[in-house]
């Protein structure tokens, strides 16, 4: 299991490449990566603010929730705070496991709890000034599927 | 006890953190006190359903205790991934 | 939309890398990679079989349904036949789209599909002898989901 | 008609493809005289839930009409991905 919280860009290739290689017990690696959207009237600049002294503590919980939920072989989180530009990768997840259903409900599940449990907060500039992305009432929806099995 | 605030929390209180000496045993009466100082954490804290707080790092709610806490922090629902 | 048939390897990573890049109206990426896992006793090769006039036109056509059911940005599916050994990536699908649900779910409804009903057929020689992997209950299972929503 | 063969049934019949000229209507009069031909065709299509055909490189059924197909391939259950 690896957490990474950083400015600096990831590379998604070598990452996910590093993650996936050699792995004879592994049948199944799922990988998500979330990029910067551009918006209307464009996009100057996404600035990601995080709580320094939560936000490694809380990425590591929610892995280590995934892992006890799901048969997985290795957890990789990497979250980028700071300021990007549309297109630029703000984070990424990957999931190991023997079968392809546990590598994708474990990455959904990471997915789900680092958008409205993980201390990050996202203020967009564009040409019609400045504003805090609002949380999604979906996106708090979400995570009741893990809360409340089907 | 230090108290931390963040992304618009932060930009209404006008500080990122200040130590705050309180006698509150819960959350929401460290909130209570904060609101009586001055307009701006008025602002801040005017609807506490659009707020999330933690209590030494962990994310907790308005009724939790602050016995013994270390460090107590405001911010609006989070936004990663 | 990119659907490769191919004997010789992929790379994951520049593969990856290509398809996330850039995509500034894309937020969510998702990747599947299947990698040949190991068996008891050891793997000492796997042979995977397909059926060289149809495979191409029944991944074209998954991925097709796919873009009809969810929308997405792109579709990348790369799958393999010949020789393999434990460890060695057999297949990626990718998905992008504007939300991660859409790119999820689709990358999942992809791996069913591939899973049943993609012309290829694995034979795994060990230790013990060399034997055809036979289909799973719960991958055809799997496939009713998309055609029985909850 | 070009009739072809994989895996399995591909190695019980010993080829993976012959022409074979046929009035059969469906596929599943096609698979009944084969089966008549020889022990190897007996042996690859004595359980047909265990087999799968596809008519002209898409998928169908046993009851499919064999009107005008030029293709016609046996295998087992797919095991891709």
């Amino acid at each position: 299991m690896r957490i990474s919280v950083q400015e600096a860009p990831f590379d998604l290739g070598k990452e996910t490449q590093a993650f996936a290689e050699g792995r004879k017990d592994m049948g199944a690696i799922v990988t998500f990566t979330g990029v910067v959207r551009d918006v209307e009237g464009g996009l100057a600049q996404m600035e990601i603010e995080h709580y320094p002294g939560m936000t490694q503590k809380a990425l590591e919980a929610i892995a280590s929730e995934a892992t006890e939920r799901w048969s997985l072989g290795d957890v990789l989180v990497i979250h980028r705070y700071g300021r990007l530009q549309a297109g630029e990768m703000i984070m990424m997840v990957a999931t190991a496991s023997r079968h392809r259903k546990d590598a994708f409900e474990a990455a959904e599940f990471l997915m789900d709890y680092l958008k409205s449990r993980a201390p990050f907060w996202k203020k967009e500039t564009t040409g019609a000034g400045t504003g805090w992305v609002a949380a999604r009432d979906e996106d708090e929806d979400a995570l009741d599927r893990w809360t409340n099995p089907a | 006890m230090d108290v931390l605030y963040f992304a618009w929390v932060r930009e209404r209180i006008g500080i990122p953190k200040e130590k705050v000496t309180t006698e509150a045993a819960t959350v929401a009466e460290l909130v209570a006190e904060l609101k009586a100082r001055e307009d701006r954490y008025e602002a801040a804290f005017s609807d506490l359903s659009a707020l999330r707080v933690a209590v030494d790092q962990e994310l907790t709610d308005f009724d939790a205790p602050l016995a013994g806490a270390r460090e107590v922090a405001f911010f609006p629902p989070m936004t990663g991934g």
